[in-house]
Formats: C-alpha cells, structure tokens, sequence
C-alpha cells in the first residue's frame, strides 16, 4: 500500500496535464460532444486493458489481442452480413469461439510450457492470416446499409437520459450500502477501517462524478453503451481480482509460481482461466472496435496489444505479474485513449502523433516511478529491479 | 515447375513465364486485378507467378528476387514505393528480364512499359465532381481526408485535387474546415477524423473529400451517426462493392472506378508480348526522371447514382444484386435486360 | 589466504551509531559495534533483531546515504557505494539467502567478480578452474570445480557460498547464519575453517542462532535486541541463558516441553515407499517404513542429502514418481503425486525453503496466510474479507509474528517472522496431519520455543505431526519417537526413551556408504 | 548442458524439414542464387537477432530494434544522399547516434528503473515518427540512381571467388589453431576436454561446412559481403558472451540480479552495456535492411523486433534472462529466413504467409521443449514456469 497515495496522485497529475494542455490549444476538446467520443474510444481502449491486465497478473502476456480483435470482429460481421444471421446469435457464437481459442493457448502456456510470449505472437501471426481469410480482404458492414443491429449498437448506441439518471442513482445507491456496510462489518470485528468522514465522502465523490458524466454526456446524446459496458466489465474484472479466490491465485502465481503450487493453488487451472476471460474480453473488444469503424476491414485492431499492455503499465501492473489494480489499469487507459483523441482533433501530423505518444508513455511510468516510487527496489540495487 | 536460372528468351510459342509483383492484396481490388490478369494472360497461354509484398518495399524486392530466381519471361510490377523499386527494374535488366510498370509508374529507372490508369487524374475527378455537385456549386465548406502519409499514392491523389480545388481556395469560395492524413487509410482514422472537424467546427459542412471508398466509409459512418449521412457529400475511389451499395442507398456521393477489367486484361496482353519479344504500341509517353517510359494510359470514371448499371453493372464488376443490396425492389432501378 | 599479523589494538572495523529505516520499521537504532583482527564476534539476536541488516551495512549492500551513522577501517572513515567498495576495503560477506547462480560452474560462481583475463580481456578459463581447485582444497572441501551450482544440495551450496567469499582472501569476514542449512559434521568443518581464518588474522563477525556453536567459537559476543546493541561481552564471561536473557529480554527456561498426549490411533501410514525423482533416475527413496499416531510426534533425522525433504515433498504430493509402496491417511489410501488429494485427506505440509516454496513475497500477510484455506474462507462466489482477516489475526497472535499490520509485505519480514508466516499457513488448513521439513531452520530460540509449544498443543490436539530436523537435539527434545534415514533407506527407528545421540548417528550412517 | 545435444537435434529436425519441404515444392530453392539471396535475408535477420540476445541475456527485452533500424538507416540515406557526405561518414554518424541513443534507454532502464517493455515501446513509437520525419514520407535512395557505394555494398557486394576462398581458409585455420591450443592447456592442467577424436572432427566439419558455402556461393556471385559480416558479428558476439567477463555479468545479471549485484556484479553499467550493443547492432542492420531494399521508406524494419525475439527463443534463450547460446540464436534465425523465403518463392498468399510463420514459430518451440526439454523444470510442479 506504501506511496499508493502519492502514485495515484502522480496518475492525477499526468492526466490533468493531458486534458490541461488539449483544453488549452483546442477547446472543443472538453465540449460535451467530444467527451461522449472520447468516452467511447476509452470504452474500447480499457476493455481490453482489463482483460490484458487479467493475463499479465499471472505474469503471462497476450500479443494476439490485437489480431484476435479484428478476427473476431470479422467472424461476426461475416456471419451478419454475409449470413443473415441475427447479429445476437453471431456475436455469442464469435465469443464461444474466441474463449475456446484462448483457453487453447491458456493450455499450451500452462501445460506444455511453451512461453506466452511465443505462443501469443504465433497467435497473432495466425489470426491476421485468418482475419484476412475470413473476410477475403473485403470490406464487410456490419450491417445492412444505413441499418442498425444489436451489433451496431455496441458503439453507436445512448440510453435516454432518464435511463442514464435511473442507472448513476442505482449504482450510487449500490455502492454507498455496500461500503457502509463493509465498514460496519470491520468495525464490528474490531479491523480498522475508514474513519466516519472519508467513509461518507468516498460515496459522495463517486455520485458527484457519477451525476457529472450524466450531465456531460445528457448533453449530448446520453450516456453512450460503450461507456456501461465499460463500467460493467469493470467492475466484474476488480471483483473478480480483489474479491475471488480465482483472483488471489492470479496474484499469487504471477508473486511466487512455485510457492503458489506447493499451497495448492491451482497454477495450470488459473493461468488457463486468466486466458480465457482474455478471450472473452478480446471477443467483446473485437465486437466493439469493428462496430466503431462501422464495418469489418484488414486494418482492425492491429497494434491494439501493445496500447493494452501500455494501458496497464502506465497504471502500475507489473509485467512480472502478481501486481497490478483495475483503478490504475483505467487511468492508464484514460491517458492513452486523451492522447489520441486530443492529437486527431488538434489534426497532429502521423509523424508527430508518433513521437508524442512514445514520450508520454515513457514519461508517465517516469514520473510514477519517480513521485509513487510504487515499482521501485527495496534496499539493495536491483532486487526487484530487472523488470520488463 | 520449373527449375531455377536464368531465363531463357523464349522465342515464338515457347510458354512463358510471367512475373507479376503486386504491392498488397490487403484491399480488394488487387484481388480483382489479379485474378482478371492471371486469366486473359493463361488464356494466351502464359503462365504467372503472382507474389504480394502487404505495402512493404523490403518484402517487394525480394519477391522480385524470388521471381527471377523462380526465372521469368517479363516482370509486371505494382511497386509500393515508385522510387523504391527502381532497384528491382535494376535487378530485373541485370537478368535480362523486361519490367512493365502497373499501375503505378517506378521512378528513376529504366522502365520498359507503363501501364496504368492516371492517379493525379484520379484526384483530378473526385475534386471536380465535388466542386460541380457541391450545393452552391463552387463554394462551399470541406473536410479533406487524405490517405497514408507513408503512401506515395495519396500524394499523387492530393496533388490532383489540389490541382483543381487551387483557384476555388485562392478565391476562399471554397474552404477547407479540417484536413488531416487517415494512417494506414484505416476507416476509424477517417471517423475520427470526421468527428475531430465536426467536435472543433461543427457540422456546418457541405462535403467530404475522401480518397478512396475506404476513409469514405469512415466518414460516412460518422456522418450516420450524426444524421448527416446523405446530407453531406462524400467522395471514394475503387468502387468497393460497400460504397457501390452507399451510393445506391445515397450516403455516398461518387466513387471512381477504374475500369480494372480493361487494365488488367491490356496489360496482359501487353506483357506476353513483351515476353515472347514481340511489338508493342504504346501511344504516350510518362517521363519517370530517368526516360520518357512508352506508356498506355487507360481512362478511368466516375460512377455515381445515376451510372452505377451503365458502368460497373454493365463491365460485369459488380452484380445488380449486389449493388442494390438492402434497397427495397421499389426503390431500385430497373434490372437491366428486364 | 594471505596470513596477516595478528592485528593491532585499533579495531579494522569498526560502525558508530547506525540507523537504518525500511519505511515505517526502524531495523536498527544507532548501534555501536568494533571488529579486532584475529577475532571472532558473534552477533545473537531474535528474529527481525536487525543482525542480517547490521552485516549488510558492513559489507557494503545497502549503499552509503541509505543510512546514517559511520563506518571506520583502520580508524578511517569510509563510505561504500556497492559490495564492490567493501571488498576492495577487504570486507567480504557470506549471505543469509543464498546469492549464487545455478547454471555456472562452482569454479564460475567462485570468481565471478573478478575474472581472470588473457589478451583481449578474454576470459582464462583454465586460470579459473586451477584457482577454484586450489580454494576449494585450501578450504577444504571436497568439491568438483566444473559442477554445476544447480545440481548441489543446500549444504553444498552454503559451502560454495562460504569459499565465495574467502575468494578474496578478505581481512574481515562477515558471516549471516553460516551452519543454517549445514548438518553436523559440516558444521564443524566450518568451524574449524573459521578458526583458522581467525589464527591467520581475519576478523570475523558471525552471526547464528545455535548459541552452542556461538560459544565453542566466539572470542566476544554481542546481542542486538529491536536493533539496539544491548552491550558486548567477552564469551568466557557470560553464558548461554544470560545471552539468551538479553536477546528476548526475559529468561527462557527449559526448551522442549512436551506434555505426553495418549497415543491415538495411526492417522499415517507409509508401507514400502520407493520413490525416484523422475521415471528412469535412480530411487532417491528406498522402501521406507513409518507410522504416526493422533497426538504423537514422529522425528526424522539423518545427513544432509538422505532423502528426507524428499520423502515429505513426496507425501506431500509435489515430489517424484512412486515406484512401489503405499500411504494411508485414516485408512484412506494416498495416491502418488496428487498434492489436492493429500490436502483434502488432511494433510499438511511445511517446506524447509520458504524463499523458494513458502512465501508470496510481494503480497500481504494475510494473504499468505490464508492462501492455502480460501476455499473455507468463502462467502457466495467472493472471499469473505473479514473471515479472512479473523483468521489471519488469529494465527499472527498466537504465533506472535512481528509484522507492521495484516498487510504488510511479507517479503519485508525478517528470516524467522518469514518462517512463523508459512507455518501459519499450514496451520490454517486445520491439519490431521503435519509435515514440518526443518520448522526451526534460521529462527531464533524465542521462535524456537512458540514453535516448540506450538507443536505440542497440535498433538495435544490430536494431530499427527511429522518433524524433520538436522539438530538432534531438537529430535530427542521434541519427538516421541525417531526415524533415522540414510542415503534414502530407514537406518533405525528409536523410542525416546531408548534414542541417544551416538545411537541415532550411528543409524544415520548405517547406509551412508551406499549414497553417492 | 543436460539435453544439449538432444535440443540441438531438435533445431536440426525442425531446419531440415522446412528445407525439404521447400526443396520438395520448389526446386529453385536450393539453388546456387536463392541460397545465397537467401544468406544475405539470414544475414540481417540474424545480425539482429544477435543484438537483441544481448538484451535478453539480463533479462530485458528492446521493441524498438525495429523502428530504430529504420531510423538509423534513413538517417545514414538522408545524410549520403541530400548533404552529398561520403557514405562511410554517414554510417560513422548514424552509428554513433544510434549507440548514444540505446545507451541513454539502457540508462533509464538501468538506474531510474523504467521497465524496459516500456522504455522501448516508447522507443518504437518516438523512432518511428523521427524515421517518417528524417525522410519526410519520401523515399531516400541510398545512392544516386545506378550507382554504388560503400552503403550499397553492404547488401550487394560479393568477394572475388579468390578472396573468399582465402577467407575460408583463413577462417578454418585459425579455429583449428586456437581449439587444438585450447585442448592441449586443459590436458596439460588435468582438466578433462573433448577426446582426441571429436577434437580433430570438429575443425573438419567446420572445414567442409564453410567449403560448401563457398563453393555454392561462388557458383553464383561468390560469397555475399553480408554474410562476411555476419559471421564477424556472430564470432564477436559469442566470444563476447562466453569468453569475457562482461558476457559472464550479463548471464548473472539475467539469472539472479539481486545475487549478481550483492555479488559485485556492476548490475547498472551491465545492462547499460547491453543496451549501447544493442544500438551499435540496430544501427548496422538498419543500413543493411536499406541497403536491401535500395532506398529508405517508411516501412523499413517495421515488426523486425518480433522477428529478432523469436530467433532467439526458437534458439533457446530465455525471456527471463540467464540463458541462451549464440549457435541457438543463429539456428532460430535461420529457421525463421529460410520460412520467410521459402513461402515467398512458391508465392504463398499473405494470409497462409501469416498463419504458417505462426504455427511454425509455437511449433519450433514446443517440438525444442518436448525433444530438448530445456526449458522443462526440475523438481515440484510449476517451480520454474511461468516464463513468457
Ligand atoms: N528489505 C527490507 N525491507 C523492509 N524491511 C526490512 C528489510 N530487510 C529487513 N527489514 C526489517 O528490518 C528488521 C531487521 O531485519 P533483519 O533481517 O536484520 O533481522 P535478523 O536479525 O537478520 O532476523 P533473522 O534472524 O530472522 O534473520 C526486521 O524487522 C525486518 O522486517
Ligand atoms: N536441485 C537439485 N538437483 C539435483 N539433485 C538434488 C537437488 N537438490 C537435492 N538433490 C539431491 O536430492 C537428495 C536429497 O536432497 P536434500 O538435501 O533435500 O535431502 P535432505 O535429507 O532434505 O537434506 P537437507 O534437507 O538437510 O538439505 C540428495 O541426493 C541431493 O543431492
Ligand atoms: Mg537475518
Ligand atoms: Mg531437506
């Protein structure tokens, strides 16, 4: 827990510098139109951060989320268009797939050992050659003409704004009895927990940020689905982390493998689970960015791998595993997902887009590194150090 | 399958052996080009070796390396980069092999024949349609999506339409709200792209001027989004069977279709020829830095709502069903010989 | 080694009021310490006493402005950026964790600081094995220059570490728990080196929790209580229960008590157990009989590399491929090699390298407490986090761990608080039967004796417990009854009554001449 | 050394059935001019492979080989071809601003401790956009039309029949001189050494391989300058690994780091050096990658890392650090060049392209992980896995 403050500060910090300067050149960049925009680019950006995130615990990685992006993409859209099928059918089906794929490749790492990093870069390989198979290097809509679908709707859908009032309070409501109630439960046992004003403030915060994003986005054209989605993997992938014996064996075998198979923890089971939720969160990604371009081309999701793993970096997970949390995993997200918006709307040359992306990478790690010093060795030089 | 070495000027009937090096197979109209190429130039009895680079001029000269290696009669070459490859027409001349530029012309080298459709004129067409159809024809507010920075081809289609849009900018009858470069012609670039002029200018628009049906198809998305669609002119080129289908269904404006069939099949001709040594007219000539290279230059069009059946329709390079997909029997046009 | 003069009356080394923070822990609070040459001073303290830290300030592995206070050589300041410094000023450390590379030679890992060089600073391979060779005999130990460190058992490598550090024939030597992983007779073999250094005049400051071995060699000793020196004396002028008084601050009497505990019925049986490391490689196990009873305390003893980590990993379910034999656990049959089988039956096992095999180090406490257990600690699909918390809490009282809170890292822990943390773990899956592969290994006499109690409250309990240790006093203290293995084959079984030292060595050695 | 030969025996299967197979399908394959096209492709492959070994070695990893190589290449092509400098100037130049360069990234991953993963990432982007910049989006020749110079030699230069010759049988002499010395220095300590017999056999086969090479090179345009370097690289990088006590720092520094720098290992300046050789090999494969394709363009070098990396592993090397030989890294590369080839001489589509270098790639592997067993842990389930 040590300098978690100051690091989430630093986070902060990074951020509003971000949003500071974009606001500052362009200030369209903060208009309620452009938040909505970017909040959908973020939706696409984090989700698969997050499922990344669920890989890298174990202290495996995934370079095929990119290309299984645009495959899955594909597969669906194929099935839609080409098909008839309803987009529902295609979508479950296109995931049943992609779990199954991943759980594969799960195994091959867990089981016969076979480096992630080798198995998910012939992934990748693979998967571009597939993608381009399966769509025969056409463009393929996901859906009829100026139509829509359940497909289209990942991207391109709002919920009215008293949906997206109903939806802040309920989940504000939610989240304020929980944490009330947790902390009774604490208190009751006698563990030290929050102290009465931060345990009421906390709450207070989040349905003022909550209310915040519905006016923003009410202003425009509601609460995008993307950003629910967001919201709902979300939280599914902190519970499941934080809250589930499956997460505590991620931490623990990303912490110590060995240790971690000698107390019985399942390290093969675990390490395969972590790819399969990969996989259904590149299927979802997949759905999402391929309904962002409207229909299904060559180019999806290709380098999405690496803005993933940046993401989650960024947001202090450790690619040695058994470190990381979903918060900062968001953050980092946040800062990659501003950085592009804000340079396409400042119409930054490619070249510049390039340079700037890689500087701000580098520096955010930096000045993490430097004001949470959270990834920093204990006494002697390089006894955690070394880390990729 | 023929052994390695270097190749034997084939004389008379001999079957010869044609090298085609494509620049990608990435976008769907290479496949076309391919496949129409293949058959009229077996039709004549010549055998080809097709090989793809995926846009990368390292991987384009050594497929051309692989195909003499392989021994060829003549070398057709879809260079990714024109200066670039002025190295595999080098390589190709040091093994007594002729090269055929296609398409697009290869820089600084001695190139034997160009075929090709114009690409500045390309541009040309696309901004000229733009300016007639614009609603106040002449005057108007534009967003500018170019393709690849790193594609010399977007230039050539920029340079075209600045060509013709300059005198309109001159006189500020015409103004440019946004313009920016879509990377890898990716469509979500191209939407970004859209919403980045719509976020900083609103949507007080009249046209987009897209490169290819590929960022067209972004921007068109963007457009739907916005209940634009329809309402803002939007240009393409390649006549994608997806934009054939928006310009039916009137979200997109024109596209530029580049009678593929025609090309292709010339070319063919051209390069068994070439191969089995023969003559060869070409009627105009392309000063490529080095020579005037012997070029024949096909005629592309523009297709619009109006055309679709006279053109790609009628060449066969789209079906009726296909184009009108998704349009109520109602709303579509007659089928043609119906 | 260089002989020098025996050293004059200025100390070579010498630390004023050292201060060393981790975060929130002080882990030494201004301590005093002088090193004479020719001497031999040893360092006691508990676990987490600040000795391990106090020896790396020495040596040079926390840098200077890490900490504050002075260090002197020779009467001169001096101000160590790295090891590297402290060698060069002839300070040279022996490790309490093991710092060595498996997959160099021992010749490599002897030198590898510095190597000889030919022309083009190319590397002369044959300098280094002659030198290593020459070391080692120098030394005295009998080991192959060319083996590879990953093919060594524990003690092996202890020793390689040992002569690591005499490679450059140091003026002072620095040594963390030396003997921690070493049986007997390696042990005196140490001592008698370390004797020798002192007669040629190095000065050696020696830290261990075997106050025997502390008194049959240190010249002066020194006790660090929470990182304050609580004074120094000369070894002849004190003992072991005064040093004892000092290093946990209360006096400590007698170590083993064990109330008798009827014995229940058999809860293990092994029959005939011939285990091998893999199929195709030799038996390292060779039918193996034993038996343990509810409320009964079976020790097993033998040398260094008798199999007896093994045959536990085994049992245990994470070792090697059963050959012939059988287990049973309350009449249940164990299959070979299935670890949640011997979990779910009951059983429990505790590793003899908590490094490697015990500890999560990066994460909390509580989490590497009930690592083991979450399965019981659940609430609908979610860990009930405060079940957790009790349970945790639970178990850090009643071992008394030192720790900062339920979340502090445990990798921050000292050796002995590390070793409370995986005892505590297995102790949370409510064994029937435990396994504990050296319990006490690198603790202090304070932890010993909580371990000590702790293992007879468990078999007043009932629990069957199985106890590996290298310190036969430990075995004849603590069991009820005493296995004795040699080269992987039962050399004898003893009831307490009947064991005496002489007897159990003698059965330790039965089958020694058939190990490799 | 356990299950050496047997991992070597692996690597040789897995070669000689991608050669058969090609040889199969295309006889041209093993043709006089394709083996040594074929050798000047290995020959940039591998010099980059043996770079980014050097990096893997303590365990850190450089996705920026890639980008940079494009860089330093265009850099090298602007400075000849726009200011008229004489080519060896330029590559002097390019050189050392690119080794300046990966010792700076060595530094912030060494000392301020920024996860390599990142540092390069970075690395790859920022590079990137200054390579796009340096050309400005054109294509810079990297000589006047037709013409030639040293920087095009590199990739086009051939020795005379003669001089290669002479150069083999330079080559040949000197091992069969230093192994025999070696031997007799071992024996004369009593140390033990290959028996007579395989000391004499391995200069002999040494002998016939390089004979061969030459005799098949020179039935074409005789022994490519590329192929010279490589193997003055491949020379230098093994003695440098193996026989130098930086090499050694380099093994300690990846297998334990914490027990190298409590050890005396100078852990900073260890990676530091690893990374500035890294710049020095980035540089001299990106003027031959230019060279190769005649002229500098925007897709220069692009995903060269991932192939660098998988060479590697293919060849054993460890992504944890600690271990990998350069015959291994060699043979990786190898497999990797002759795939690449092959499928391009039968005019294998794109998509197959991709989805065999895929499979090909999880299958070297695995086929090194079940015959070598290299990588298989002894001892308890899991106590070495997890490795990417
Ligand atoms: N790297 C570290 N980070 C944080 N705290 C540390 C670190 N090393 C030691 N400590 C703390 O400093 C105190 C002294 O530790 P030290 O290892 O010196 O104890 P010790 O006397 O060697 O105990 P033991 O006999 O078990 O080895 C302990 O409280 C320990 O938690
Ligand atoms: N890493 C290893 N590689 C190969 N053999 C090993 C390894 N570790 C131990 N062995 C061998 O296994 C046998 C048992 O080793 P081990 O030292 O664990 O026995 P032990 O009775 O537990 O002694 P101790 O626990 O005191 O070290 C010995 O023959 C030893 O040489
Ligand atoms: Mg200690
Ligand atoms: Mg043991």
């Amino acid at each position: 827990m040590r300098g978690r403050m100051t690091r989430e500060l630093s986070m902060a910090v990074a951020l509003l510098a971000i949003w500071g300067f974009f606001a500052w050149r362009e200030p369209a960049f903060l208009s309620g139109r452009n938040l909505s925009l970017l909040s959908i680019e973020l939706a696409i950006t984090a989700i698969l951060a997050l499922g990344m995130f669920l890989v890298l615990l174990p202290g495996q990685i995934d370079l095929a989320a990119g290309s299984g992006v645009g495959l899955a993409g594909a597969v669906a859209a194929v099935l839609v268009y080409f098909h008839g099928m309803p987009a529902p059918v295609a979508l479950a089906l296109a995931t049943a797939g992609a779990v199954a794929v991943w759980a594969g490749m799960g195994v091959l790492v867990a089981v016969e050992r076979v480096p992630a990093f080798i198995i998910t870069l012939g992934g990748l390989l693979v998967f571009r050659g597939l993608h381009w198979l399966v769509i025969d290097n056409q463009t393929v809509p996901i859906v009829e003409g100026g139509g829509t679908n359940a497909y289209a709707l990942l991207t391109t859908g709002y919920l009215s704004p008293l949906a997206g009032w109903l939806l802040v309070a309920a989940a504000c409501a939610a989240y304020t009895w929980s944490s009330l109630r947790r902390r009774a439960r604490l208190l009751r046992h006698g563990f030290d927990a929050d102290d009465a004003e931060l345990a009421f403030l906390k709450p207070f915060v989040l349905t003022q940020g909550l209310a915040l994003v519905a006016l923003v986005a009410n202003g425009f054209r509601g609460i995008p689905v993307a950003l629910v989605i967001l919201a709902a993997v979300a939280v599914l992938v902190h519970q499941l982390a934080a809250h589930t014996p499956f997460g505590r064996y991620l931490y623990a075998t990303g912490g110590n493998e060995a240790a971690a198979a000698v107390s019985g923890v399942p390290v093969r089971a675990t390490v395969i689970g972590a790819y399969a939720s990969m996989g259904l969160v590149v299927a979802l990604t997949g759905f999402m960015q391929t309904a962002y371009s409207g229909a299904s081309t060559t180019t999806v999701g290709s380098l999405m791998e690496l803005d993933a793993v940046a993401a989650c970096v960024i947001g202090g997970t450790s690619l040695r595993g058994g470190r990381g949390t979903v918060p900062g995993v968001l953050f980092g997200a946040l800062i990659m997902a501003s950085l592009i918006n804000g340079m396409t709307l400042m119409a930054v040359s490619p070249e510049a887009k390039y340079v700037a992306r890689g500087l701000v990478l580098g520096l955010a790690v930096w000045l993490d590194l430097r004001i949470g010093g959270s990834r920093q060795g204990r006494g002697t030089a390089g006894v955690d150090g070394g880390e990729w | 399958q023929r052994g390695g070495g270097a190749p034997q000027a084939a004389a008379g009937d001999a079957r010869v052996v044609i090298g085609l090096s494509l620049d990608t197979l990435e976008e769907a109209r290479w496949r076309a080009d391919r496949d129409i190429f293949v058959a009229r130039a077996n039709g004549l009895g010549a055998e080809v070796v097709v090989l793809a680079a995926n846009g990368d001029d390292t991987t384009q000269v050594g497929d051309v390396e692989k195909l003499l290696t392989r021994g060829i009669d003549v070398l057709v070459i879809v260079p990714h980069d024109g200066k670039a490859m002025a190295k595999a027409v080098r390589m190709a001349h040091d093994a007594g092999v002729p090269v055929i530029a296609y398409d697009r012309i290869v820089r600084d080298s001695p190139l034997d024949l160009y075929v090709s459709f114009d690409n500045v004129r390309v541009g040309e067409l696309q901004a000229r349609y733009l300016v007639d159809h614009l609603p106040t024809p002449g005057r108007g507010r534009i967003v500018r999506i170019y393709g690849a920075r790193s594609d010399n081809n977007a230039a050539l289609f920029k340079a075209g339409q600045d060509r013709v849009l300059a005198p309109y900018l001159e006189r500020g009858d015409i103004t440019v709200v946004h313009e920016d470069w879509a990377e890898e012609w990716k469509p979500e670039n191209a939407k970004r792209i859209v919403n980045a002029a719509i976020t900083a200018s609103g949507p007080r628009f009249d046209a987009v001027l897209a490169s290819n049906d590929g960022t067209a198809g972004g921007a068109v998305q963007a457009l739907l989004e916005e209940g634009l669609a329809g309402r803002v002119l939007v240009t393409g080129q390649d006549a994608e069977t997806v934009a054939l289908q928006r310009i039916a269904a009137g979200t997109q404006a024109m596209t530029i279709y580049k009678p593929l069939g025609s090309l292709a099949r010339g070319a063919a001709e051209l390069a068994v020829k070439l191969a089995r040594r023969s003559v060869v007219v070409a009627p105009r000539a392309v000063d490529n830095g080095a020579t005037a290279v012997p070029s024949v230059l096909f005629d592309v069009v523009t297709v619009t709502r109006d055309n679709l059946l006279d053109t790609v329709v009628a060449d066969g390079f789209a079906t009726y069903d296909d184009v009108y997909r998704g349009i109520p029997e109602a709303a579509r046009p007659p089928r043609p010989g119906t | 080694m260089s002989p020098q003069p025996a050293g004059p009356a200025a100390p070579v080394l010498e630390a004023r009021g050292l201060v060393k923070r981790f975060g929130g822990v002080t882990a030494l609070g201004g301590v005093g310490f002088r090193l004479h040459a020719g001497e031999v001073h040893a360092i006691c303290g508990e676990n987490g006493a600040g000795k391990s830290t106090l020896l790396k300030l020495l040596a040079g592995v926390h840098p200077r402005g890490s900490y504050q206070g002075e260090l002197l050589v020779d009467g001169r300041p001096v101000a160590f950026r790295s090891t590297r410094d402290a060698e060069r000023a002839g300070i040279a450390i022996v490790h309490q964790e093991l710092a060595l590379f498996d997959d160099m030679s021992v010749a490599e890992n002897l030198f590898l600081a510095d190597l000889p060089r030919r022309r083009l600073g190319r590397i002369d391979w044959e300098a280094v094995l002659q030198r290593a060779r020459a070391l080692l005999a120098d030394v005295g130990i009998a080991l192959d220059p060319s083996a590879r460190v990953g093919d060594l058992g524990v003690g092996q490598r202890q020793l390689v570490e040992i002569a690591r550090a005499l490679a450059r024939s140091p003026r002072v030597l620095v040594l963390d728990e030396p003997t921690a992983a070493l049986a007997r007779h390696e042990v005196d073999a140490l001592l008698g080196l370390v004797r020798r250094l002192r007669d040629a005049g190095v000065a050696c400051a020696y830290v261990s929790h075997k106050l025997d071995e502390v008194f049959a060699i240190a010249d002066r000793i020194t006790v660090l209580r929470d990182g304050v020196a609580q004074g120094t004396e000369a070894a002849g002028a004190t003992d072991a229960s005064q040093v004892i008084a000092r290093m946990v601050g209360r006096p400590i009497q007698e170590l083993y008590r064990r109330r008798r505990a009827a014995r229940g019925a058999v809860r293990l049986r092994v029959r005939g157990l011939t285990v091998a490391r893999a199929p195709g490689l030799p038996p390292l196990l060779h039918d193996v009989d034993l038996e343990v009873a509810a409320g009964e305390v079976l020790g097993i003893g033998g040398l260094m590399g008798a199999g007896r980590s093994e045959l536990l990993l085994h049992l245990a379910g994470h070792f090697g491929r059963r050959l012939a034999g059988e287990v049973e656990l309350d009449g249940q049959r164990l299959p070979g090699g299935d670890a949640r089988a011997a979990a779910r039956a009951g059983l429990a096992w505790v590793t003899e390298d908590r490094k490697r095999l015990g500890l999560v180090p990066g994460q909390g406490v509580a989490f590497n407490l009930t690592l083991a257990s979450l399965a019981r600690l659940r609430r609908g699909p979610l860990v009930d986090e405060v079940a957790e918390l009790e349970a945790a809490r639970r178990i850090v009282e009643s071992l008394r761990i030192k720790a900062a809170s339920l979340g502090a890292q445990v990798g921050s822990l000292s050796g002995g608080n590390q070793q409370k943390v995986v005892l505590g773990k297995a102790l949370l899956t409510a064994p029937r039967v435990l396994l504990l592969d050296e319990p006490t290994r690198g603790i202090d006499v304070g932890a010993k004796l909580e371990v000590y109690q702790l293992v007879d409250r468990l078999a007043g309990a009932g629990c069957a417990i199985v106890m590996v240790s290298s310190e036969l006093p430990e075995l004849l203290g603590m069991a009820d009854r005493i296995v004795m293995l040699g080269a992987g084959r039962v050399g004898g079984t003893f009831d307490r009554a009947e064991a005496t030292p002489e007897r159990l060595l003698g059965a330790a050695m039965r089958h020694a001449g058939v190990a490799a």
